[in-house]
């Protein structure tokens, strides 16, 4: 394995550790992702049949701000006695700690967004389809996309004070896109719609998270960089 | 080292509370299952009342106990209390839950449904919330005394609120959606009565035993970690000596 | 005033199963100032935040000023100033606002002029009106010795008060000390510098496997170097 | 003046001073209230009759989100250089630090909806009744609700290791009351519904506020004092 | 190897409008260990923290090992440790793991042999698996320090590196200093406690208004109580 690819490992072997030793960036995100649910329940209001009608939307509403405190996390807990400085004094390339955090921040909010969903089945009377397949694989592009961009941004708000909000007004914004590509291609999956109906959104997710990766891979030097 | 003298009472009598429990709980399986007729609308489906409705009930009577057990530490704070109150919410979020998935169980042959937000079934929901809640502070914490501490007052506010979600939900419902779907106004016949009578005895006095095993055990916790801070002391003690 | 300003019978304190305080006992009169020693982990700082009000003894129970610590903590907590390590300032506030509100909380108002003197006093007069946020250690650190002077506290609670001063700073800490001490104040202290703490110290005492043992002036200011630090030293 | 009001001025003071000079706090609520409309709009693909349907409900999830940003910034705020460890150690009694902190956090979060309110109308045009004073004791009631419980869960919280995401998991389930009946009265007053139609929820709200305030006045002792 | 290991060349730094550095000119050669003195607020740490590639200098350059700190920074940070005030240790990580992952960073993989003997020196071999949360300041100090001897770099930057250490501690520390340097290796050191520093140090100078003024190492052990410090001690 190259150095490379080995700095990524440490990165994401660090985090898993400490995740399956505290297990509570995960619960806490479940937890508020339920909590979320049931506060949108009550304020809009919705019987079944509403609430199908904008199932996708509110699963990407609840995921994605459920996904914004794994990454607001993931680098708030770097400041404990200023590691996130050991990080910078690294000598690795800024891309290999981008990467690194990017697995970490996407397997913590995959691993969540499978915990979640079959609460929304079961919630909302949702006739699930028979192949989820093409889910996970709208699951897996978008997460990859807030992942790809919340990452960056994390670290980039992680100094500032006002850190817990400034993380989503500067995230939301930017993510406009992965948000509508995913609310339609989910919904699409969840009717069992043909792909055909639905693929310029996954195409356009997939060009989302190719383009921010690489943008942010290099954008990361200035970020983390004195 | 004495055993706290809450723990000897519960050694004492823990055996009757469990007895009890199998004998209401076998009897009242006996009425409910095989003893009662299968009802005019729904049929045999609503055997599962049985388990439904005492696990509700108990679950509540739980947060009962734990709100004043709540109260009763923050007064005297007293380690073992909070071993109790420790408990009895895990306890109680356990029957929440498990009122709650038989509830669904029972509601998809009935209403076609797993889930409807009716004004007990979320009033319950949030129940839960607030007990995983509760929980989830006390892993979070590591010192124990802050622990019991935050638990307590989130109890007592969780207790206080109860009443007021159970009739903000109640309203909310009545404003929105006509009563087509609801537990309300189902009147039991009095041959169903009594098992479930029964059955809510047993199911109260099984959470009982569960919790008089699950306070010691707690406590016996608590006590092995005191220990071995004292063995730890000791034995640096005596290599310091040498 | 009652003849003992501080006592502490059979204090223990145990995060989980560690038990880090085990069995100190310690009277102090007023006008004593006790230096507290011992290694890394042994337990310095939570006897000081005990006695501060901040944490609870897990056994044993203490008195200060003849009032109880578990029971009277409210009126207790306007006798003592516990100077910690962190400095208890607010970074978005200058100097003179941290001072007036830290004062307000203890019900006491300081004039404008009293707090000049004071910044005055430890050399940051000139920075009275810059945010804390600009201030460097030695710095905020002075500003936390302003608030201690205005308080006018008959117990000082120290822990490790010369880290982050420079010799100038040092000095006026020193010179606070004495005055206190002088006015029949009392002083503990923790450090690791007894040699910087010897000028305004009248008892010492080592913790060490959680009890504390008094320590004659002369031993303390003597290096114990080469000493390992055995999980013994830190736990008791 | 009594010490007792003049300790809760001075708590106040103190809040708000900071706030004039960094002004983040009320910024940054404002911003992120924006920015979780837009992506509501986004998600749930709203026209204006649906938005009009939801508004006092996206109104009331807005607010509540908003609100514990500045809740959990309240104390959080305390935690430079330890701050709260010296609040811990003031010599007065935890009831008054409770009522100063909630004095402020109300103030914060009210001058924040005002401040948004407008704009809900012009971006979901919404036709306003001439008379808004009803609304206004719909406003500070519920806020008052919210600053009531959230200061004191916002103390309890503070020094959890997961604190951004504790705080919206305990206070949410807590606050469902004053979600709900906030909605219906918001709804109400702005249909210019005769009041007859929505008291009750204000009584609730009124009831919630009374009752809140006094435990959580007693339970603060509990949660600050070691 | 070079024969200067260390180089600055009117090195400035401006905080906004406030001018921490001026013109500070340092060239430090191999086995060279610099103490680094000055009142609060002078920018001690601020240099520091340039030499560590944290801050860029608002104005001049400097280079380490021959290599330009503005430019070859990655090159540049595996050969030397920043020991802070900070310990960059993880709080839920027991002290193995946060040994292993952060020298894995630098491309080195000790074996648990080396880790051992690394926390066995700084005497905490006996916490290795115990998480970093509940070690005191002293404890998570003396970590950093086995991270430091692992790591094995070339330049050493040191921010008061005997606080929060006992006498135990500090010995330790200085024992290390001493054999870096006997392995050629350089040294800064910034501290307020030049005695401690002293045995260590084979030059010294003293920041003041911005400027870094070499001072012999006699006079610079001679405390000089009762200065004031003024603004212009601080910023230049
Ligand atoms: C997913 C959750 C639940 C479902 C689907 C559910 C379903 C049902 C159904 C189908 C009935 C029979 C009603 C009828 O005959 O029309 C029933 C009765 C009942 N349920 Fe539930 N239930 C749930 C949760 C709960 C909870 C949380 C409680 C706690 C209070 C509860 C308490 C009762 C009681 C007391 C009855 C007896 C009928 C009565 O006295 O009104 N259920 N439930
Ligand atoms: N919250 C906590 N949980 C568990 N253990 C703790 C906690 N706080 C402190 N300890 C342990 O208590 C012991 C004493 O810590 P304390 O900070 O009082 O030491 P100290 O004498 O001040 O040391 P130092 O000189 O290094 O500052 C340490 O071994 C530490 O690991
Ligand atoms: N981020 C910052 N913004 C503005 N001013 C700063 C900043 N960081 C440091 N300063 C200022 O720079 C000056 C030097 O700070 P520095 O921390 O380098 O001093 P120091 O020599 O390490 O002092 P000490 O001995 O107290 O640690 C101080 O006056 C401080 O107020
Ligand atoms: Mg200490
Ligand atoms: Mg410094």
């Amino acid at each position: 394995m190259t150095p490379f690819l080995k700095t990524i490992r440490w990165i994401l072997w660090k985090d898993l550790v400490i995740e399956l030793r505290c297990r509570e960036t995960i619960a806490s995100m479940v937890f508020f992702a339920l909590i979320v649910i049931l506060i949108f329940s009550f304020s809009f209001s919705m019987d079944q049949q509403a609430a199908h009608d904008v199932l996708a939307g509110m699963i990407w509403v609840a995921f994605a701000f459920t996904g914004m405190i794994g990454l607001g996390k993931s680098f708030s807990a770097e400041l404990q006695n200023d590691c996130l400085e050991a990080l910078q004094m690294a000598p690795v390339s800024r891309g290999t700690l981008y990467l690194g955090k990017v697995a970490a921040n996407f397997a913590f909010m995959f691993v969540v967004e499978i915990l979640l969903f079959p609460m929304f089945v079961i919630l909302f009377n949702v006739d699930v389809v028979e192949d989820l397949s093409l889910l996970l694989v709208v699951f897996s592009l978008a997460t990859a996309g807030l992942a790809a961009v919340g990452t960056l941004f994390a670290a980039l708000t992680v100094h500032i004070r006002a850190r817990e909000v400034m993380l989503p007004i500067l995230l939301l914004p930017m993510v406009v896109p992965v948000m509508i590509a995913a609310v339609e291609a989910t919904k699409g999956a969840l009717n069992g719609d043909p792909l055909s109906l639905y693929r310029p959104w996954l195409e356009l997710l997939a060009i989302f998270d190719v383009v921010f990766t690489i943008v942010s891979f290099w954008m990361f030097d200035f970020v983390m960089d004195a | 080292m004495t055993i706290h003298r809450v723990i000897r009472h519960v050694q004492r009598y823990q055996g009757w509370v469990g007895g009890g429990a199998a004998l209401c709980l076998t009897v009242g399986l006996y009425l409910g299952l095989l003893g009662s007729p299968p009802d005019y609308y729904q049929g045999e489906v609503v055997r599962i009342m049985y388990i439904h409705v005492p696990l509700a009930h108990t679950a509540l009577l739980g947060y009962t106990v734990l709100a004043g057990g709540s109260a009763w530490y923050l007064w005297k704070r007293d380690p073992i209390i909070d071993n109790m109150c420790h408990a009895v919410a895990a306890l109680s979020a356990c029957f929440t839950a498990l009122a709650l998935l038989t509830g669904m169980i029972w509601g998809k042959p009935t209403w076609d449904t797993w889930w409807t937000w009716d004004a007990r079934l979320t009033s319950f929901t949030v129940l839960l919330l607030i007990l995983l809640g509760y929980l989830m502070v006390r892993t979070v914490v590591d010192d124990l005394d802050k622990a019991a501490r935050y638990g307590a007052v989130l109890a007592i506010l969780g207790f206080v609120d109860l009443p007021i979600i159970h009739f903000s939900v109640e309203w909310w419902r009545t404003l929105h959606q006509p009563q087509s779907i609801s537990m309300r106004g189902v009147s039991i016949a009095s041959g169903l009565l009594a098992p479930l009578v029964v059955m809510s005895v047993g199911m109260s006095l099984l959470f009982s035993y569960m919790l008089m095993i699950r306070t010691q055990l707690l406590y016996l916790n608590r006590l092995l970690d005191a220990k071995k801070g004292r063995l730890l002391h000791q034995f640096h003690m005596s290599k310091a000596d040498s | 005033m009652s003849m003992t300003a501080i006592s502490c019978q059979h204090l223990g304190k145990a995060y989980g199963h560690y038990q880090v305080l085990h069995d100190v006992n310690l009277t102090l009169a007023p006008g004593e100032c006790f230096t507290l020693l011992g290694p890394n982990g042994a337990g310095k700082t939570t006897l000081l935040k005990i006695l501060a009000t901040l944490q609870r003894p897990s056994e044993g129970h203490y008195e200060m000023l003849g009032m109880n610590g578990q029971t009277d903590r409210d009126a207790l907590r306007s006798h003592f100033v516990f100077l910690a390590h962190s400095t208890h300032v607010y970074d978005d506030l200058n100097a003179r606002e941290n001072l007036a509100f830290a004062l307000a909380l203890r019900g006491q108002r300081p004039t404008d002029h009293d707090i000049k003197m004071a910044l005055d006093r430890v050399h940051i007069g000139a920075f009275a009106e810059m945010k804390t946020r600009h201030y460097s250690a030695g710095m905020k650190k002075r500003l936390a010795l302003a608030r201690t002077m205005l308080a006018r506290p008959r117990i000082l609670l120290l822990d490790e008060p010369f880290t982050a001063l420079d010799s100038d700073g040092t000095a006026i800490m020193r010179d606070y000390i004495g005055e206190r001490l002088s006015d029949n104040g009392t002083v503990i202290m923790a450090t690791h510098d007894p040699e910087q703490a010897r000028p305004v110290t009248t008892r010492a005492g080592r913790l060490r496997h959680g009890t504390l043992q008094e320590i004659a002036l002369d031993s303390c200011v003597r290096r114990n170097d080469g000493r390992d630090m055995q999980p013994d030293d830190a736990f008791s």
